[in-house]
């Protein structure tokens, strides 16, 4: 069963939520990512995921088989897409399978953030005026629309 | 020695270009990176960066060895 | 915009899911309770749900409406089935859609906890072994912590 | 007075009936449970129930008028 893996299509949430089916778990508990219009006071058309994808994966699966085993819950995947996304598509999704609800959230929850902050993905916005910007990267985005480098 | 360099994200647009083969006395991934930043116009520090040797996280110290492939990686933004 | 329903057809995440889309929103939270094949160390079957429907819209309305109020969520909406349901099938289902993660999390994780404790819905376990009942009736005493009641 | 009474669950199975009409001198909810339990073999404690008038939550104590619908509520399994 696949853990952690890249798409470069859209995600359809009922066919991935279908793998984690499992007739001995009464909980299941998901979350998206979604691409949204905005972020820090930007108006935002588009975004382009772009990943380290032979390190991500490996970074991904120790993620949701850290989270199995921590939280005892029944199954995990995590599906994140690459490429550009338009607002309101579908950018990562996690989903957890469980006896139990407590568990369930706590490993979804678990899953995300770590995914967020450990494994090599990122992120560029396309503003709705023209420019863009690497995410998270403070000094990255005046940096990668300047027109000439600046001086080290 | 030679060294495969991947680029990602920024550092990929800054030098422009996605992978090449780098041959250096770089003993290791600080060194390299030192190198490199004369080369492009790379602004992120090394407090910024992680490395990756052969696809797994490794120190800024580790010391690199011929057909290694390193890959710096700026801030990530998944999700 | 509905907050809480029964329904006594199959559940389709994926249109409830659409109902929540927002591009305004960043993240979005889900849980559903599958019908699982145990319980107690009881084989089960099948289970029928009951709800006292005109209350329980009531109240499942107000919990919902107190999530969106108490973690400042966009959207949520939960929507129940009633009626016979063989295991695998989907019971409940919870949806928070956010401008952050967090928050989603939360409102989804206190709108199922109350709809379980407050909202008058029964559910009647039939076993592989022939038998049936009621689940929650065995631990009375433990489950029948009152809400306030409404001013009259 | 004449009342509504709905019956769920295991009441509406030891009643063997979802819902009926009461005619009773009945002046709460508490003291229309005691009657009924003379009628029907419900084994649930007052401790065990809710009370419902006009589907609204309410005191065993609530002063019951005529027309008043009414419902004892088990414990609740939802989810």
């Amino acid at each position: 069963m696949s853990l952690f893996r890249f798409t470069r299509a859209t995600i359809d949430g009922a066919l991935v939520r279908a793998e984690l089916a499992d007739p001995a778990s009464g909980g299941f508990a998901s979350f998206e990512g979604w691409v949204r219009n905005h972020n820090e006071g930007r108006e935002v058309r588009r975004l382009e995921y772009e990943a380290f994808e032979e390190l991500a994966v490996k970074e991904g699966e120790r993620i949701v088989r850290a989270a199995i085993e921590r939280f005892g819950v029944a199954h995990a995947l995590c599906v994140h897409r690459v490429g550009v996304l338009e607002v309101g598509e579908l950018a990562v999704w996690v989903g957890v399978s469980s006896g139990h609800r407590g568990e369930a959230f706590q490993a979804c929850r678990f899953i995300i953030d770590e995914v967020k902050h450990r494994v090599p993905i990122w992120k560029k916005e396309h503003y709705v005026a023209g420019d863009s910007g690497w995410v998270n990267c403070e000094h990255c985005a005046a940096a990668a629309t300047s027109p000439e480098p600046v001086p080290v | 020695m030679n060294l495969r360099v991947q680029y990602f994200a920024l550092l990929r647009e800054q030098a422009g270009r996605s992978e090449e083969r780098v041959t250096t006395n770089a003993a290791t991934p600080a060194e390299l990176y030192t190198e490199l930043k004369t080369r492009y116009p790379f602004q992120l520090t090394r407090e910024q960066l992680k490395v990756a040797i052969n696809a797994e996280f490794r120190d800024w110290t580790t010391p690199l060895a011929d057909g290694d492939s390193v890959v710096f990686i700026p801030p990530v933004a998944g999700g």
